[in-house]
């Protein structure tokens, strides 16, 4: 009974999936085939419950009963990220480490706010160095996502250049329609006109 | 403003109003045209240094402090939206290049920003373990400011046995500087041999041997100021 | 019984307890007897399971049953106190009931604000005895910690005498290397300079 309760207690705790090796470690059960049961018995005995003991390619981990997602996802802790702090982490995502003073240059002086908020939240870290500082991605930050920073970082990157290459596709197109309508290249408006 | 100033102004017993204008003075700014952000952290760094030094600090610094810190963050607002054109703003920014000067060909990118799934993040109760770790880290915060003060304290060796000796040579100085003087006070900046830590300290820990044995009489006008001393 | 499920799946996603009026707001079941029924059907479900549902002075949460904490708590690094909260707490632990003067004389003026979460939360309560105010620890410590109180005192003492012993000992070697090293006795550094 007390290791059911363990493997329970582990699988309640762990934000990522773990493997049926993770909780025999962690559980101190020598046995695969014991952990296998359990897990088995869990499964089933959460099966009609609010939240359930599933299986994915990962390994074994607990979740909201998909229909009923919609309704307490907002209570996830970082769904209420704002954009801004999104694209900060975006940016330092992308740059790590970051220099403060760069996000600065990017984000202007709100991203102080946005670094204050990320830091509290352990996503991520500022360290001193000299007189600046610098950004770094917390293991927070990789357990909250649930991958390893590289893979974020690259499907961000394949993200951003889809993107690029969509919006670079539309503006040739939007020139040269310009261009054919009156022959001359365009210029930028004047600011203050 | 350097360290030196700042104590100055932290002995002077000054009230805020005159530690601003100190602030503007030793700072250079024009009193027409201040620079906030200066100002407000000058007044910060002052009273974190009043903090580490154990000084009281006036409720109403307190106050002056939070006025300066929202007025710089209205200001620093105020800018933002001020020159928001000129701001390389995120749309202008291309994450895979962070030349940063080169900026204005026309193209707007998005940064896309992190989409964050919603997934539970367990954070844990507290554990026996936690708490034990938690007060070795307070104790030894302790114990290092207590050794802090003990180190302070060992710097002006105050021999006890010579202790009543100095009562009763300071008491014949005193004594003896007021008949000189013909006068009927006389200044603690005059009986201390040379004006240095230690010798403040070795005449004035006696003197107050004496206040107390009402044999002087001690007044203070103003804080970290002049003390005239009366024999009674 | 989806009212039931959803109640449940609500208190697994939040990372922080929940009054029943939020969670009436969450689950759009107005009425809060309801809630409060739910809520006791599922305490009772959970009682001997490795997880539980359960109340404190800031609301209801699903934790770990606290006997098995100590197994699966590295998986989730992060507490829900503060270091502050937790060095309030363990003061008031070792010396209850603690004047809270003393307890400010330590850990400075905020800790007024630790004490005033700690008491919402329900592990601490403050008395009054005269003018000043003693800190005790209350039932509800007990039931958060899953120990009598005496317990809990004891294994903090043993632990922490441990702890401090190891500590001093590498201390003591490490001035002897310094002494060998230059013979002189390191003197603290001038406080103005």
């Amino acid at each position: 009974m007390e290791k059911k309760q363990l493997v329970e207690a582990a699988l309640f705790m762990t934000p990522r999936p773990l493997k049926e090796e993770d909780l025999s470690r962690i559980t101190r059960i020598g046995s695969l085939g014991t952990i296998r049961e359990l897990l088995a018995e869990l499964e089933k005995e959460y099966a009609e419950r609010g939240i359930r003991v599933m299986k994915t390619g990962e390994g074994w981990e607990m979740q909201v009963a998909p229909q009923l997602l919609p309704s307490v996802a907002r209570l996830a802790p970082y769904s209420n990220l704002s954009e801004g702090c999104k694209r900060t982490l975006a940016l330092v995502v992308y740059n790590e480490p970051m220099p403060q003073a760069d996000l600065i240059k990017v984000q202007g002086n709100k991203a102080y706010a946005y670094v204050k908020k990320l830091a509290k939240m352990g996503l991520i870290r500022a360290e001193k160095v000299g007189r600046t500082k610098n950004l770094h991605l917390t293991s927070e930050f990789e357990a909250y996502f649930g991958e390893q920073k590289d893979n974020i970082k690259q499907q961000l990157e394949e993200q951003y250049a889809k993107k690029k290459a969509r919006d670079d596709k539309r503006e040739a197109k939007r020139r040269a329609k310009e261009q054919a309508a009156d022959g001359t290249p365009v210029t930028a408006p004047d600011v203050l006109g | 403003m350097d360290e030196k100033e700042l104590m100055g102004m932290i002995t002077s017993g000054y009230s805020w109003e005159q530690i601003l204008n100190q602030v503007i003075a030793w700072e250079g700014m024009d009193p027409w045209d201040l620079d906030l952000k200066k100002l407000s952290e000058t007044f910060m760094k002052y009273l974190s240094r009043m903090d580490e030094l154990d000084f009281a600090i006036p409720a109403k610094y307190i106050i002056i402090a939070a006025v300066l810190l929202r007025m710089k963050s209205d200001h620093l607002h105020f800018l933002e939206i001020l020159d928001g054109q000129e701001t390389p703003e995120i749309a202008d920014f291309d994450p895979l290049d962070m030349d940063l000067e080169d900026n204005g060909n026309g193209h707007k990118f998005e940064v896309n920003p992190i989409t964050s799934p919603p997934k539970r993040f367990a954070r844990r109760r507290v554990m026996i373990d936690d708490l034990v770790l938690a007060l070795r880290r307070v104790m030894k915060t302790q114990e290092k400011r207590v050794t802090r003060h003990k180190r302070l304290a060992d710097k002006i060796k105050i021999n006890q046995e010579d202790v009543n000796k100095r009562i009763t040579g300071l008491y014949q100085r005193i004594s003896a500087l007021l008949k000189g003087m013909k006068d009927e006070e006389v200044e603690f900046s005059k009986i201390v041999p040379k004006w240095n830590r230690e010798n403040i300290v070795k005449t004035f820990s006696p003197l107050m041997y004496l206040e107390n044995q009402k044999k002087v009489e001690c007044r203070q006008e103003e804080m970290f100021k002049e003390i005239f001393i009366k024999r009674k």
